[in-house]
């Protein structure tokens, strides 16, 4: 338990106003709904604590709420929590387990719907439950007092440490659960709370007196108030953080600087230095279809891996400043940054290999091969790869879907194509999060796949996942993850290409800023703050 | 006729992209990484936009897709939309409001409440809500359909219009007192004095038009990539506008001349169509 | 083309039908506006009847009914005897040929984006070339004037097309709206002797639609003089010239000056009251009461039926003590 | 006059109804569900379900237009869990979490100050140069003026907006970035915060009205009333600006009652563009994220401004042409 | 000296010159009639008069009470327009502003050229109104000009004319659009006003009649030129100029008795009128004249005569 305070000169940029440029609004606020990455980090940082998070600018767990990060006793199948003292709301009521339990049961209700369903997946009648609003409640949370919560899983869950810094896992009193209309103003216990709302235009958060510094690890909360103004346009704001002139010196902005910001950023020295770069914890993948022939073939899809210039995939996401090559599935925030390679591909490809792997396994050229792409994101990856396999005779054929289809039309053994492109996002830095969603043979269906889009089926990795769900040891999983990792490698039933970076301009007055590793990496609200203007 | 000159050799160049893009070499999704900076967000390398012997108009940042190749099949795109939104909407305007000035009563009541109707949407929120929200259908058709269902009640406005005055004209009755009958008259009485009102309408469509999908584009909706417009190519271009304005410059001094050059095309129409003109 | 002497007195041959006849034809426009009503004539082959009578009389809508450009509310119109007052478009063509119009504005009347040779033709290409040329001779248009537009040609000659327009299908009735208002006094001259002399090689009847008195009585044979949407006077000219028998007859030829000073400085004039009355509320009774001089109560609550007197009909309680 | 605007608000009123039912049905014809957006990422068939019901979306449509419709009349309440959504109902936001009349309301303001002022700014702009054009007719002036106005119709809306944002604001510093403030509350920072916004969106409307004023006025002034004031002896001045104007104000406004009545949404990316709270905006948003009832509400109070606005030109039609006559 | 005496007065459109050497005079309580046919330059010599030729080059003199106007400053011409030197048209409806009162119309003129106030001119616009014979002045003051019928509206730029009590009306075809009935009440009313005002009246029309009945003297134009110009009783009686005898003669007569109902051909004179851009040299009427000798067609004839002034080379022979 327990981690030490993260090391800034608090004293002297206490105060201000960090104000936030954002182009929209966020999804959600309300904790039972809010499942967007940046969006998540904004609220547990700033308005509600959950049972366990993460350290400023880590993808290290520490206690929140909670005294450590959970007990269980049974193999990870029961896990307990208890409440730090002097927990308190922004009107200064204490606290109590059974507000979580509350948010926890609110989240699997109809009307409240969009958050995280790890809870509903994970705990003992969670599917068929359908919230507190009708009067029932779920056996499976048990609050014994106020400060204990008990939570009982379906299956052994090592990982669940992990799983409770979501925020369906922050108190919400039933007494101020406004239900759908929570969404515009949740119930702090953080280190602000909200000062006004308007959706779309603002968001104005002031100081929570009654959050306590000493209960709390992480969040350092310097500024005195945080505004953030929606509906901004997306390139004025890089132009308005470039000159950072006026208020904008002590400004973010919510959304990263895209290619076009980063050329106007990178050959100005001045601008440079406040560019805040990190990985987004995502891998991007081509998925085979491996009910097509002849990718059911290993060998194929090796020789296609082999073939891909990952360099040109690299310049077509924005070059460098954008996105690293992937040469595994798992993040690199997952495996402690060792860097695995299987197949020890050069960037830029081997063609030499990849047109005898194709030899090898029988396939005679020109192949012809359909990639669906989404029209609404990157067709230049798509493009790129296109012009790769040219080299060794596959044809590819670009398949243009709507971006609002993409994920249905993938996802149906029905419909898919050979190829796809895709990346997978973790809700936290655990392989749990990653690998099975993307290759558990058990969650294919026929049609609405969403991770295991390459119809991946294989009962011995099946068995080693179950394995890896039962250890607790945060160490020991870490390692039998990124096993599994190149075990599945070697099969190939996605091809990993680039890991996509993101890089925030911030005002020239703005200290403290961190990308954190575990929310796409954005800046760390927990520990930014600003200067005061002289 | 600077106008139609200009108008023909934008067509014509639309026309043969394939045929310029070949002798080119560079087609309008073929990379170039070497003609990008990848440590600068990808901006092209040199002074203005990429420009040079190898790409004419530059490349496109990030990629370094040739702008030539792109302004070319774009231009095929935006030209194609553009020019079939005023087909439809012009034939479909000039049909409706001919029948309903020529036929008057019923015929006109529907078609002009259809027209109120239509006028008093909100046209631009519901064309994006529709473009938005209808998916896997050919992008071109449906910008085509949207923009004429909207489109046409401005061409039957001023048809029907113009065949309330003409249908009282002295010649026209003079044709009736003749023996024409309905198809006559209304071919060769009334349609000949509403062809310089509709053609002069078709040359502003146009640019209106390349304009509307330029705008539909930028807000998020018109033609996907990777198929090339206009349109999309300002959009994309205008983050880019303080780092390479030649990106820029490019697709917009297009749409610039194109406007330019049917603004005049419509006004040498004009007079090319006024029988009191001298003939040449 | 039969040629038959212009009829003078007599406007029919007992026992003959006359080439058009028009029986209590009304047209009421849509707001209640009574344009024409009641109104009745014949017109005898190879004769020129003369309408005459104030703006918005209903000197224009009773031509347009009799050419079906215009379906009458109400009562007949007889061409050659047989009914046409609601044949179809169809139906009406084969009439189309003995019955034209020739309109006021020559210039409007002719499609400016037609030449000459299509606007003669007509929509039924009823004439080949030769006779266009043929006929745009006979109107005093030179041959290459075919193939010119419109607006090439000055208000004179553009009325010639218009008659050689007219008389392409070989008609035996025109109707002439106004058909020499518009041009100059020299050139309005031109025109109608045209017109006679076409009348009198053709055999034409000619329904004469005119607000110039002096015109009217130079080419008609006889004259019906409307006010608001009906006939009040209708006679042979000389007789209703000399000695007009209703008192709106008598106001408007005093109206009209004469190209002579002397007479107009010693000429006796009546100058009516007021302005005509709108046919959409017009006054009970006589209609020309409110202005008329010999008014007398019982024109007030009375509308006067056509009557023979001194051998022409008029409408006039007091045609008697008028003369 | 009085009848007329009654029978007009009448035939509006049918026409807000025709649009509400064909509004709502396409937006339940297309494959575009809203559940499915608020379900989240990982949404199972049941959870699907689940939530139609809870939004209401399993009923026929017939059910959902009719309770929509008694909605704006008296109210309703929505969901599962009970939502009161109070008279005038256009409506909930489940994206929003508020009900849609809420939004449109707190939204205005902001679209009536940029359409008010963008409209003063164009009709003033484009009247004023379009007269100057028309009275040096064929001048180098005129020559200017008519050029200028064409080029402006070719440049599109957001290449201006991102002109003017670099230039006045970034480069030139000269104002502020656009921070919308409520007239009442400070009108300097008011007109601060719009100016450049109203620039934006008048440009292309001032070009359209400088044509469309010197064509208008150049047939106005060879009317013969023009003649007679001049025979008169009136100053030019009172002749151009007394006699030939008013004529001329005629067909603009027309025009402009139409623009007017079309403006409040579709200003869309001006206020996109400057980060203006506006309706244009929240419509725009709203698409992004198919929220179809603040759709639906956009476009019904959209349509009532441009049919609203049509009727109040058609009526001041007739005070300034006393020709015009309503029955 | 007369009130008004035109010398010698050209008009030019660019090259072409649409009115060439026009001369003629007109008195207090005279009416100078001006006929010929369309496009002859009537209204052009009139509106030259006015100072209302926008884009024109006018040459010559004109004279008003013993002032010259031409070259005369806009601003003095200004102030005479409507004070004493006024004007009506031809189509009195569009010579109407739609959008003002008639009250609002025919008060304006008086407020400016008067300094009068706007109550005073009101009532200047309702009394004149009545003595134009308008029924019930004061409330048809207060009417827009589309309420009116056409004579009405002729009666009401007729007030607006002579609200200011001027010296000279030009009278452009007023009566043209009119039917005779109106037509013969609003001669009347022209004649009554002159007497009362002493008016001097320039009255352009096609109609030979209308001439006949109201002008003391007759201008009849040609191309551009004056062809003859002398007393009314002259010309009607004694017409010298071809193209004068041919317009007489071209018209039916009703009064004269010559010509029995539809019988006989009418003495037409042949041909079109000239167009300005394409005038014959020489005399302008030569290519129409029956009695043309080759001189015509080379020479312009010289106005000539002290009583009666002709433009004929065979003036004299015939
Ligand atoms: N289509 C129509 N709709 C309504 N009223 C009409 C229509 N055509 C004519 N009228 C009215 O009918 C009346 C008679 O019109 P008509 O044209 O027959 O008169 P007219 O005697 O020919 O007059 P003018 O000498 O002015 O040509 C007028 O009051 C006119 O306003
Ligand atoms: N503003 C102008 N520019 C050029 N030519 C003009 C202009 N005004 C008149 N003209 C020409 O001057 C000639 C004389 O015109 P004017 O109006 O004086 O004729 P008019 O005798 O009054 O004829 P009408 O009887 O038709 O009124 C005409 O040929 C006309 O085309
Ligand atoms: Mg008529
Ligand atoms: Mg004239």
């Amino acid at each position: 338990g327990g981690g030490g305070k993260p090391e800034a000169s608090s004293a002297v940029t206490k105060g201000g106003t960090l104000t936030v440029l954002a182009v929209s609004d966020f999804d959600h606020l309300d904790p039972a709904r809010n499942w967007t990455m940046p969006a998540i980090m904004f609220g547990t940082r700033l308005l509600y604590r959950t049972l366990v998070t993460f350290k400023a600018g880590s993808s290290e767990i520490v206690p929140d709420l909670a005294t450590d990060l959970g007990t269980s006793e049974d193999g990870g199948k029961t896990w307990k929590f208890t409440l730090k003292d002097g927990l308190k709301y922004e009107d200064g009521t204490p606290v109590k387990t059974a507000d979580i339990k509350h948010n926890v049961e609110r989240s699997m209700a109809p009307d409240i719907s969009g958050g995280p369903d790890y809870a509903q997946r994970l705990l003992v009648g969670g599917a068929e439950y359908k919230g507190p609003y009708g009067g029932e409640h779920l056996a499976s949370v048990e609050t014994p007092d106020d400060k204990t919560i008990i939570f009982k899983l379906k299956r052994a869950a090592g990982e669940f440490p992990y799983t409770v810094t979501l925020p369906t896992f922050s108190p919400v009193p039933e007494a101020k659960d406004t239900k759908v209309e929570y969404d515009n103003r949740p119930f702090s216990t953080g280190p602000y709370k909200i000062d006004g709302y308007q959706r779309g235009k603002e968001l104005v958060l002031t100081r929570n007196k009654y959050w306590d510094q000493g209960t709390d690890p992480v969040r350092l909360a310097l500024p005195d108030k945080i505004h953030v103004k929606q509906g901004q346009d997306k390139d004025t704001i890089t132009d308005r953080l470039i000159a950072s002139s006026g208020e904008d010196a002590t400004s973010v902005p919510w959304g990263s600087a895209g290619p076009q910001s980063l050329s106007k950023i990178l050959p100005n020295p001045q601008a440079k230095e406040r560019l805040f770069t990190g990985p987004t914890g995502c891998t991007s993948t081509l998925v085979f279809n491996l009910n097509k022939k002849p990718l059911d073939n290993p060998k194929v899809r090796q020789a296609i891996y082999s073939a891909i210039d990952k360099e040109s995939v690299q310049t077509a996401m924005g070059g460098p400043n954008m996105a690293d090559i992937a040469t595994a599935y798992l993040p690199p925030a997952m495996t402690d940054g060792t860097k695995q390679d299987v197949f020890q591909i050069p960037p830029t490809g081997d063609v030499a290999k990849a047109k005898a792997l194709l030899a090898e396994a029988g396939v005679t050229t020109p192949l012809k091969l359909k990639l669906t792409a989404s029209t609404g994101s990157s067709t230049p990856v798509e493009v790129s790869i296109q012009e790769s396999l040219k080299k060794i005779g596959v044809e590819v054929e670009i398949n243009p879907v709507d971006g609002s289809v993409y994920y249905d039309t993938i996802g149906d053994q029905g419909k898919a194509d050979e190829l796809a492109t895709y990346g997978w996002c973790p809700d936290y830095p655990n392989g749990s999060s990653f690998l099975p969603p993307l290759f558990d043979s058990r969650s294919v269906k026929q049609t609405g796949n969403s991770g295991n889009v390459a119809f991946f089926k294989d009962p011995a990795i099946d068995k080693k996942i179950d394995e890896i769900y039962a250890i607790t040891d945060a160490a020991a999983s870490g390692k039998a993850w990124r096993d599994l990792d190149a075990q599945i490698m070697r099969q190939l039933p996605q091809a990993p290409l680039y890991l996509e970076k993101r890089g925030y301009i911030i005002g020239k007055n703005v200290v403290g800023a961190v990308n954190h590793p575990v929310w796409a990496a954005q800046l760390d609200y927990a520990v930014i703050g600003v200067k005061k203007s002289s | 006729m600077a106008g139609l000159v200009v108008v023909l050799i934008l067509v014509l160049l639309a026309a043969l992209a394939p045929v310029i893009t070949a002798w080119t070499g560079w087609a309008p999704e073929t990379f170039d990484k070497t003609a990008i900076d990848p440590n600068m967000g990808g901006l092209p390398k040199g002074a203005w936009g990429g420009i040079g012997t190898e790409h004419l108009l530059g490349v496109e940042p990030v990629t370094g897709r040739d702008v030539l190749s792109r302004i070319l099949y774009g231009g095929q795109i935006s030209l194609l939309i553009a020019m079939l939104a005023t087909a439809i909407t012009v034939v479909t305007g000039l049909v409706l409001g001919l029948l309903a000035g020529f036929l008057g009563g019923w015929a006109d009541t529907v078609i002009s409440r259809i027209m109120d109707l239509l006028m008093s949407f909100p046209s631009l929120i519901f064309m994006i809500a529709i473009l938005s929200v209808v998916r896997d259908v050919n992008r071109i058709v449906l910008l085509v359909a949207v923009l004429s269902v909207f489109g046409w009640t401005v061409v039957a406005r001023i048809v029907r219009g113009q065949v309330l005055t003409i249908k009282h004209r002295e010649y026209v009755e003079a044709a009736r007192v003749g023996g024409g009958m309905t198809g006559y008259i209304l071919l060769k009485e009334i349609l000949p004095g509403l062809t310089a009102p509709i053609l002069v309408y078709a040359t502003q469509a146009v640019p209106a038009y390349v304009g509307a999908e330029a705008a539909l584009s930028f807000l998020g909706v018109g033609v996907r990539p990777p198929t090339p417009s206009w349109g999309q190519m300002i959009n994309n271009a205008r983050g880019w506008f303080m780092t390479d304005p030649v990106y820029l410059a490019v697709p917009c001094a297009f749409l610039g001349l194109t406007v330019l050059a049917c603004t005049l095309l419509g006004d040498g129409l004009r007079d090319a169509f006024d029988p009191k003109a001298v003939r040449a | 083309m039969k040629s038959v002497p212009a009829a003078l007195d007599a406007p029919t041959v007992p026992g003959s039908t006359p080439l058009l006849e028009v029986r209590d034809l009304a047209m009421r426009f849509p707001g209640g506006v009574k344009a024409v009503d009641g109104v009745g004539f014949e017109v005898a082959q190879g004769e020129t009847l003369g309408l005459v009578g104030e703006s918005g009389c209903g000197k224009s809508t009773t031509g347009r009914m009799i050419v079906r450009l215009l379906e009458p509310t109400s009562g007949t119109v007889h061409l050659n005897g047989q009914d046409i007052t609601h044949l179809s478009r169809r139906e009406l063509l084969p009439l189309r040929a003995s019955m034209q119009m020739i309109f006021q504005d020559p210039l409007s009347s002719l499609n400016p984006r037609h030449t000459v040779s299509q606007i003669v033709a007509g929509p039924r290409r009823v004439l080949d070339r030769d006779q266009v040329i043929e006929l745009l001779e006979r109107v005093g248009l030179a041959p290459e004037h075919a193939d010119r537009f419109p607006h090439e040609f000055s208000g004179g000659q553009a009325q010639r097309v218009g008659i050689a327009r007219a008389l392409a299908n070989g008609p035996e009735l025109i109707v002439c709206d106004e058909a020499v208002s518009a041009l100059d006094v020299s050139i309005r001259a031109q025109i109608i002797n045209l017109l006679s002399d076409l009348q009198e090689e053709r055999g034409l009847a000619y329904l004469f639609i005119a607000h110039d008195l002096s015109i009217v009585r130079h080419v008609c044979t006889r004259v019906a003089v409307m006010y608001l949407g009906r006939i009040v006077e209708i006679g042979p000219v000389a007789s209703l010239y000399a000695d007009p028998a209703h008192p709106y007859t008598r106001a408007l030829l005093s109206a009209v000056p004469v190209a002579d000073p002397r007479i107009e400085a010693v000429r006796e004039r009546i100058v009516l009251r007021g302005d005509p009355p709108s046919p959409a509320a017009p006054p009970p009774g006589c209609s020309f009461h409110p202005r008329c001089a010999l008014a007398q109560r019982r024109c007030e609550v009375e509308a006067p039926q056509l009557r023979e007197v001194r051998g022409r009909k008029v409408a006039c309680h007091y045609a008697e003590i008028s003369g | 006059m009085i009848v007329y605007a009654l029978r007009r608000l009448g035939a509006i009123a049918l026409i807000m109804l025709v649009i509400c039912a064909i509004t709502f049905a396409i937006f339940y014809l297309l494959p575009d569900d809203p559940a499915l957006d608020a379900c989240g990422k990982s949404c199972t068939s049941a959870r699907l379900a689940d939530v139609r019901h809870a939004m209401g979306l399993d009923q026929p449509v017939l059910t959902q237009f009719l309770s929509y419709l008694s909605g704006i009349f008296a109210g309703r309440t929505l969901g599962t869990s009970g939502l009161d959504c109070a008279a005038p109902c256009f409506g909930y936001s489940w994206q929003y979490a508020s009900p849609v009349w809420d939004l449109l309301l707190d939204r205005l303001g902001v679209s009536a100050s940029l359409a008010a002022g963008a409209a003063v700014l164009w009709l003033v702009v484009g009247v004023l140069l379009g007269l100057m054009a028309a009275l040096r007719k064929g001048s180098l002036l005129d020559r200017g003026i008519v050029l200028s106005a064409l080029a402006t119709t070719s440049a599109p809306v957001y290449l201006i907006a991102a002109l003017l944002i670099y230039f006045v604001i970034l480069q030139g510093e000269l104002l502020p970035f656009p921070d919308y403030q409520p007239v009442l509350d400070n009108p300097a920072a008011w007109v601060a915060s719009l100016i450049l916004p109203w620039i934006t969106l008048a440009a292309l409307y001032a070009a359209m009205y400088i044509r469309l004023t010197r064509a208008s006025m150049i047939e106005t002034m060879a009317e013969p009333y023009i003649r007679t004031a001049r025979a008169k002896g009136l100053p030019e001045r009172t002749v151009v600006v007394k006699h030939g104007l008013r004529s001329t104000m005629t067909p603009i406004l027309t025009i402009f009652g139409i623009d007017l009545g079309g403006l409040l949404a579709g200003a869309m990316i001006t206020e996109t563009m400057f980060g203006l709270p506006g309706l244009g905006k929240l419509t725009f948003d709203a698409i992004g994220k198919s929220d179809q009832p603040v759709v639906l509400g956009v476009t019904l109070l959209a349509a009532l401004f441009i049919t609203l606005a049509n009727l109040v030109v058609d009526l001041l039609y007739g005070v300034i042409d006393p020709r015009v006559r309503y029955a | 000296m007369s009130l008004l005496s035109v010398d010698n007065l050209s008009v030019a459109f660019g090259r072409v010159r649409v009115v060439d050497g026009v001369s003629f005079s007109v008195d207090r309580g005279r009416t100078l009639g001006i006929v010929g046919e369309s496009g002859s330059g009537k209204s052009v010599s009139t509106l030259a008069i006015m100072g209302l030729l926008r884009g024109a080059s006018v040459t010559g003199s004109v004279t008003f009470d013993g002032e010259e106007l031409v070259g005369a400053p806009a601003e003095r011409l200004r102030s005479l327009r409507g004070a004493r030197l006024s004007m009506i048209f031809q189509d009195p409806l569009s010579s109407l502003h739609p959008f003002y009162t008639v009250g609002e119309q025919i008060a304006e003129a008086y407020r400016l050229h008067k300094k009068a106030s706007r109550k005073v001119a009101h009532e200047r616009a309702v009394e004149m109104l009545g003595e134009v014979g308008i029924p019930a002045p004061r409330r048809r003051a207060r009417e827009h000009p589309h309420r009116f019928s056409g004579g009405m509206r002729q009666r009401v730029m007729i007030a607006m004319a002579l609200a200011c009590e001027p010296d000279l009306l030009i009278a452009d075809e007023p009566t043209t659009a009119l039917d005779v009935t109106v037509q013969a009440q609003i001669l009347e009313l022209i004649q009554r006003l002159q007497s009362e005002y002493g008016l001097g009246i320039i009255m352009i029309t096609h109609d030979l009649g209308v001439v006949a009945r109201i002008a003391d003297d007759v201008l009849v134009m040609y191309g551009g030129r004056a062809a003859e110009r002398a007393a009314s009783a002259r010309v009607f009686d004694d017409p010298r100029h071809p193209y004068t005898q041919g317009l007489l003669a071209s018209v039916p007569g009703l009064g004269r008795g010559t010509e029995g109902p539809g019988g006989g051909r009418l003495r037409a004179i042949p041909g079109n009128p000239p167009l300005p851009s394409a005038f014959p040299p020489g005399c302008r009427f030569h290519p129409r004249c029956s009695v043309a000798l080759d001189i015509c067609a080379t020479e312009q004839p010289a106005l000539l005569g002290t009583v009666r002034q002709v433009a004929c080379h065979r003036e004299g022979e015939l």
